[in-house]
């Protein structure tokens, strides 16, 4: 049985001009000490989706669907018994180091706090944890710096202590939101390899959520590509790569610059991500895809397997007539 | 942090000198003469008064002696009271009123002021947008009308109120717990309303603030997440906001002290300022500014020390 | 291959502009401007253009209604002393028998002059200052924003009450206090919009184009002052007024038998013993009514042109 | 393409003060720009490429005179800009030297219409124009950077990111400068749209002759774009070379740490590679390590490296490095 099962989740927000539809059926699942890797442009609801699973979403999100952490179910229950599971089985690492940390309060009070509130220890044994989990993000001289405030480092030491506070209580699973966005490429590459390193000795389940697929095809096990709030295709890590269904993920692969290729000119995405609050009719992609026909500003298309073992799934009606294609250009 | 109160302490100086030189110079630039009232003197008494309070010097030595008789706690002397030390005006031995008076109008209010500001907001702040929205509906509602509503106004109609028609707290005069509940009620009534209304968008800015999403993500509950994350940051606009706020209530004491008849030196301001005696109104703008100066000090010292990115 | 694809794209990209052009549900290729955009936001706030439109009535009662009245505010009628509301006189009458509606309206005139001329000093004076600072920077901003601190730190009511001292009333000195009062909070607001604006890199594009400081300044930066001064003149008059009542409520504004409102609640107030309501209620209520109307018209306008803060 | 530079900057430094607290300290320096010297050829596109706080905005800032330098100049067209004092002689030199910015939503004045935003240095540069030319000349402007004439009227908060983008494009080439530089044009931008503004920068670059300079963080996007790369670090020059012998074969030790450090999107390419970590954090520019700057982090670096600051010396016909671990002759293998 997977670790955490997201059924049909949506998201809606209520504004002054309409509904903004910001996750439209969103589904997937995650295995024990898997990672997975939520790939989408802003306005995708990558982000969202991990914040209403947390319950973090903003007052005006009607949030409906069902998400499931070891059968037990995380949408809509009261905020106390959420309050067991987050930060204790589930932790977040969010996109800015700087202004998720507390600034008026001392590291060491807020590394302490989710070990005081779910495990009920003493100061002195969060204390005595949190310098261990310190060390093993590799902070050097914690003695010094634990009772520092966290504008007093840098921007990648602050994620890191932001990676610790995560730890704390060994969670089962972690989120990290954009964790390396607001970061320095060489930071950047010292933050992946860290959480690597983390994640296979605390053993637990990752959603890693970019806008850069680069980051992805070194750091998860499997991808899920969003796409105006709904998934357009899911796969394994190599099987993604190596054979793309939809055309906005070999829209994303082609855009991406990449710093070993001899191409000069980059294939672009012509036009411009919906406005939310006013979706096309069917898939939302039509507007700007390539390969569409009518029947794709009618109707929407589903998640479909596309072949029958390996679990690689894509919402796009031209999926199949393109596949030989594709495959022979990538 | 040393060197910061320091250099804070070394701008206060020539401030109030600036506010010394400004205010004498501004009564010693009036035309005429103070001892030119109704009945004339004879001209050797005239010479001889004027000997007496350095008149017939040059201006400089004059304001000199002035400095130095106030660094030596003199205030001077009233020209209506001949004779009368202003010392003895504002400071009266025995509890007769005077500036201890209104120190003490002012401190009352400014604690209710504070206090009942951070619980409102509070409520404010922490109700909008959900099941109890009205109570954050009733307090801004609140907050305009008496923002809206000059103590000019509301001090009087108080009396009318709570005095003439249903007799539970005395119209006026000092001394007992029951005459201080009206003032300073009234007096701290609009910084209450300010205090909450800066506070309530302070406090929703932090409650939306990327760090108050980690500290939910951390699971912890509504009470800690406001006491422990929350509330500092959202009432360092209040700290800040503070050295106004005292300035507003010494302001407003005055019109207390003669609506309420609480003999502060803010009644004798106001009398100064009628029968124009200078000295006295000199001494007094001079003294409110001290104690406003002061207290700009204070709550810049203690914004630097809860800041933690303040350091210096 | 790789060259008709692009070509295709292209044709792609047009067709998607020419779609969005006519797809376009905020009407078409009018371009609506935040100021616009503000307006109707304001034109949705209820309380707010109630607000403005009871603050009109007043103001049009204040200037048209004592034409009108039989009395003249300082006309004494010593058998008609202390007369409550009634059909001869709507709001009763004072200790000497003057009419109050009379002098209500003449005091709200005087009260209303005082708050419109002390926010008009106080904006010119602000705003230079404020758009001074900011834009110069350095330290011309250094300087001013040192005497600015210096002057927010004293109780300048005080100040003010020792210049009535001094000269005596004088309905100039009044001017001259509550402008020294109000244009600090002005300038300083000035400042901080006009640093902020000063960061944005659209005054540096058009340094980088070669347009002259004069006409950054108009441009660029007061274009987008416009709307923060407009909120602080809406708030600023409600400040004045509550100086000015406040000077005249002690005696110290307004000489007899002229009156403003401040000058009635005094006169009111000095009575309350004897239960003469009308004196003090009266003029309070024009006053506090006025001011709310001001407090909520000035609301409206910040909450509109700031989006952030509605929701 | 090498038809001689058109630009070139010799040891230029941006020096800023930082505020005292007491008047008799000693004034400190945030050596933001430090002797930085290179040339920029007619037609090319030079792209600078450094992490945050490696002074390549500052640097660029100073060239067109939104800084003031310190010491060193800045020669166009036989002039040194740095030098250049008054608005009259400036103005020509605005005409040939314009700008893209970084955030599509602050670079544009959200009260006025896109086309008067468009128009605006012709106002200051071709003031008799009529309004029907001015007209004309914003439309066809529009058109090359691919948004519709008819939005002409619309204000910026009408567009998205990518077509506010393009509004600045527009802005700065209508005067047909012969220059344009952008700052971090694309970093604010999603990929779909960063890979269209990119394309349009490199097309107009080609129909209008144009020489770019063009600063990211992203060492992908500089290697997409560029003809040469100009590699900096702590406000100093580390690496100068053509685009695609720089990326395949690095010589300096930041260069090499940088492109490790980019992520390839390519699962099989992205597991196996070495990625040279680099240690530590960014040093203060306040008080930069002595000798080479790098050296506190290099992995090279021994006790020499602290002594000397090296100098940017020719590696081969190509290439510029400042490092003395280098040997002569870059690896040309592979």
């Amino acid at each position: 049985m997977s670790l955490l099962e997201v059924n049909n989740l949506n998201v809606r927000f209520k504004t002054n001009d309409g509904l903004v539809h910001a996750i439209n059926h969103v589904s997937f699942s995650l295995d024990k000490a898997e990672t997975l890797g939520v790939v989408g442009e802003s306005g995708s609801g990558k982000s969202q989706t991990v914040l209403a699973l947390m319950g973090l979403s903003a007052n005006n999100a009607l949030v409906s669907g069902s998400a499931k952490l070891d059968g037990k179910e995380l949408i809509g229950i009261p905020t106390k018994e959420l309050n067991q599971i987050r930060g204790n089985e589930i932790s977040m690492i969010f996109q800015d180091p700087m202004t998720s940390l507390n600034p008026y309060v001392t590291i060491e009070t807020q590394l302490c706090e989710p070990m005081m509130v779910h495990q009920h220890s003493t100061k002195a044994q969060a204390r005595r944890h949190a310098i261990d989990m310190l060390d093993a993000v590799r902070i050097p001289d914690i003695a010094n710096r634990i009772k520092l405030y966290p504008h007093e480092l840098s921007g990648g030491m602050q994620q890191r202590v932001m990676v610790a506070m995560a730890l704390m209580c060994k969670p089962r699973l972690l989120i990290a939101d954009e964790p390396t966005t607001a970061l320095d490429v060489t930071v950047q590459a010292q933050l992946l390899k860290l959480l690597q390193e983390l994640q296979d000795e605390f053993k637990m389940a990752t959603i890693l959520i970019t806008h850069d697929i680069a980051v992805v095809a070194g750091a998860c096990d499997r991808v899920m590509v969003m796409y105006a709030g709904t998934t357009v295709e899911s796969a394994q890590i190599h099987d993604l790569f190596a054979n793309h269904y939809h055309p906005y993920t070999s829209g994303l692969m082609t855009a991406t610059p990449r710093v070993d290729s001899a191409q000069t000119k980059l294939q672009e995405i012509t036009g411009e991500p919906p406005d939310l609050s006013h979706l096309p009719a069917g898939c939302a992609f039509s507007p700007r895809c390539p390969r569409a026909t009518d029947i794709c500003s009618q109707q929407h298309p589903v998640l479909e397997d596309m072949h029958d073992q390996n679990l690689h799934y894509v919402a796009c009606f031209h999926a199949r007539e393109t596949d030989n294609k594709e495959t022979l250009n990538s | 942090m040393f060197s910061y109160i320091l250099r804070r302490l070394g701008g206060v100086i020539p401030t109030l000198f600036a506010v010394v030189l400004i205010s004498f110079l501004m009564v010693h630039m009036t035309p005429g003469d103070p001892f030119a009232t109704e009945r004339a003197l004879p001209p050797e008494v005239l010479k001889q008064l004027h000997h007496q309070y350095h008149l017939d010097l040059p201006l400089w030595q004059q304001f000199l002696y002035y400095l130095d008789d106030l660094i030596h706690g003199n205030l001077g002397y009233s020209l209506k009271y001949q004779g009368q030390s202003i010392n003895h005006l504002v400071f009266p031995t025995g509890s007769q009123g005077g500036f201890w008076v209104s120190v003490q109008l002012g401190t009352f209010s400014i604690i209710i002021a504070g206090i009942g500001g951070i619980i409102l907001d509070i409520f404010s702040a922490l109700t909008k947008d959900t099941l109890a929205d009205f109570i954050d509906h009733v307090i801004s509602v609140f907050c305009m009308l008496v923002i809206s509503t000059p103590i000019v106004v509301t001090a009087p109609l108080s009396v009318l109120v709570f005095a003439v028609f249903l007799h539970w707290f005395p119209a006026g005069g000092w001394g007992t717990l029951s005459d201080l509940v009206l003032p300073v009620i009234i007096l701290s009534l609009p910084y209450i309303a300010v205090i909450t209304q800066i506070a309530r968008s302070s406090l929703i800015e932090i409650m939306g603030s990327p760090f108050i999403r980690t500290a939910k993500a951390k699971g912890l509950s509504m009470p800690r997440l406001v006491w422990r994350h929350a509330l500092k940051p959202a009432m360092m606009p209040v700290v800040s906001l503070l050295g106004p706020t005292v300035a507003g209530i010494l302001t407003g004491s005055v019109v207390i002290e003669r609506v309420f008849t609480i003999p502060g030196i803010g009644i004798q301001m106001v009398q100064g300022a009628t029968n124009r005696d200078y000295n006295l109104v000199l001494a007094l703008v001079i003294i409110y500014s001290l104690l406003v100066i002061v207290f700009n000090l204070l709550v810049d010292i203690i914004y630097a020390f809860l800041d933690p990115k303040i350091r210096y | 291959m790789e060259k008709s694809f692009t070509l295709r794209q292209k044709k792609k990209n047009a067709y998607f502009l020419e779609k969005v052009a006519t797809n376009s549900y905020e009407g078409a290729f009018k371009g609506r401007s935040l100021y616009y955009d503000a307006w109707l936001r304001f034109k949705k706030n209820r309380i707010a253009k109630f607000s403005l439109v009871v603050l009109g009535l007043i103001i049009v009662m204040m200037i048209v209604l004592p034409w009108f009245s039989p009395y003249t505010y300082a006309q004494q009628n010593l058998l008609e002393v202390y007369q409550s509301p009634s059909a001869k006189h709507w709001f009763g009458t004072d200790s000497l028998g003057r009419d109050i509606f009379t002098r209500v309206m003449i005091g709200g005139r005087i009260t209303l002059e005082i708050g419109f001329v002390a926010t008009l000093v106080s904006v010119v004076i602000g705003t230079l200052v404020g758009a001074t600072a900011g834009f110069l920077g350095g330290n011309v901003d250094n300087i001013l924003m040192r005497i600015v601190d210096v002057l927010y730190g004293l109780p300048f009511m005080f100040f003010a009450i020792l210049l009535v001292t001094l000269f005596g009333r004088n309905f100039i000195l009044i001017f001259i206090a509550i402008g020294a009062v109000v244009w600090l909070d002005m300038a300083r607001v000035v400042r901080g919009q006009t640093m902020g604006l000063k960061n944005r890199q659209f005054i540096e594009a058009a340094h980088v184009c070669g347009v002259k400081e004069r006409v950054i300044i108009t441009r660029h930066i007061i274009r987008n002052l416009i709307g923060i001064i407009a909120v602080y003149i809406t708030l600023t008059v409600p400040g004045s007024i509550m100086i000015a009542v406040f000077l005249s409520f002690l005696g110290l504004g307004i000489q007899p038998p002229m009156t403003d409102w401040g000058g009635l609640i005094s006169d009111g107030a000095q009575v309350i013993a004897f239960n003469y309501w009308w004196l003090l209620l009266i003029p309070s209520s024009f006053l506090t009514v006025t001011l709310l109307c001001f407090n909520f018209v000035g609301n409206g306008l910040r909450d509109a042109l700031d989006p952030r803060e509605q929701h | 393409m090498n038809k001689g530079p058109l630009l070139s900057i010799h040891d230029l430094k941006v020096h800023f003060p930082l505020k005292k607290s007491w008047p008799w300290q000693q004034t400190q320096y945030v050596k933001a720009v430090d002797e930085v010297s290179f040339k920029v050829n007619q037609g090319e596109i030079l792209g600078i490429v450094g992490e945050s706080g490696c002074g390549k905005s500052t640097l660029i800032r100073a060239i067109v005179g939104l800084v003031g330098a310190t010491a060193g100049s800045v020669i166009w067209a036989g002039k040194d800009l740095t030098v250049v004092k008054t608005k009259k002689t400036w103005q020509p030199i605005r005409k040939n030297i314009q700008m893209v910015f970084q955030d599509p939503f602050s670079s544009l004045n959200p009260r006025m219409t896109i086309g008067n935003i468009i128009a605006e240095p012709l106002l200051v540069h071709e003031p008799k124009l009529s309004v029907g030319e001015r007209r004309a000349r914003v439309e066809q402007m529009m058109r090359m950077v691919g948004l519709s004439p008819r939005h002409i009227n619309r204000y910026p908060h009408q567009f998205s990111g990518g077509q506010c983008q393009r509004a600045g494009i527009a802005r700065a080439l209508i005067l047909r400068p012969s220059i344009l530089v952008c700052d971090e044009p694309v970093s604010a931008l999603d990929v779909s749209i960063q890979a269209q503004v990119v394309n349009l920068l490199k097309e107009l670059q080609h129909s209008l002759g144009l020489t770019i300079l063009f600063i990211a963080h992203n060492l992908s996007v500089i290697k997409h774009i560029s003809d040469r790369i100009l590699v900096m670090y702590l406000g100093r020059v580390m690496e100068v070379g053509e685009s695609k012998s720089l990326c395949d074969h690095p010589s300096h030790p930041y260069t090499k740490a940088l492109i490790s450090a980019a992520p390839l999107p390519d699962p099989e390419l992205e597991r196996n590679k070495r990625i040279q970590i680099l240690e530590g954090d960014l040093p203060s520019p306040i008080h930069p390590p002595s000798g080479c700057v790098f050296h506190t982090r290099c992995p090279l670096a021994d006790s020499n490296c602290a002594k000397k600051k090296p100098e940017l010396r020719w590696l081969s016909e190509t290439r510029e490095v400042a490092c003395i671990k280098v040997e002569e002759k870059p690896r040309q293998a592979a």
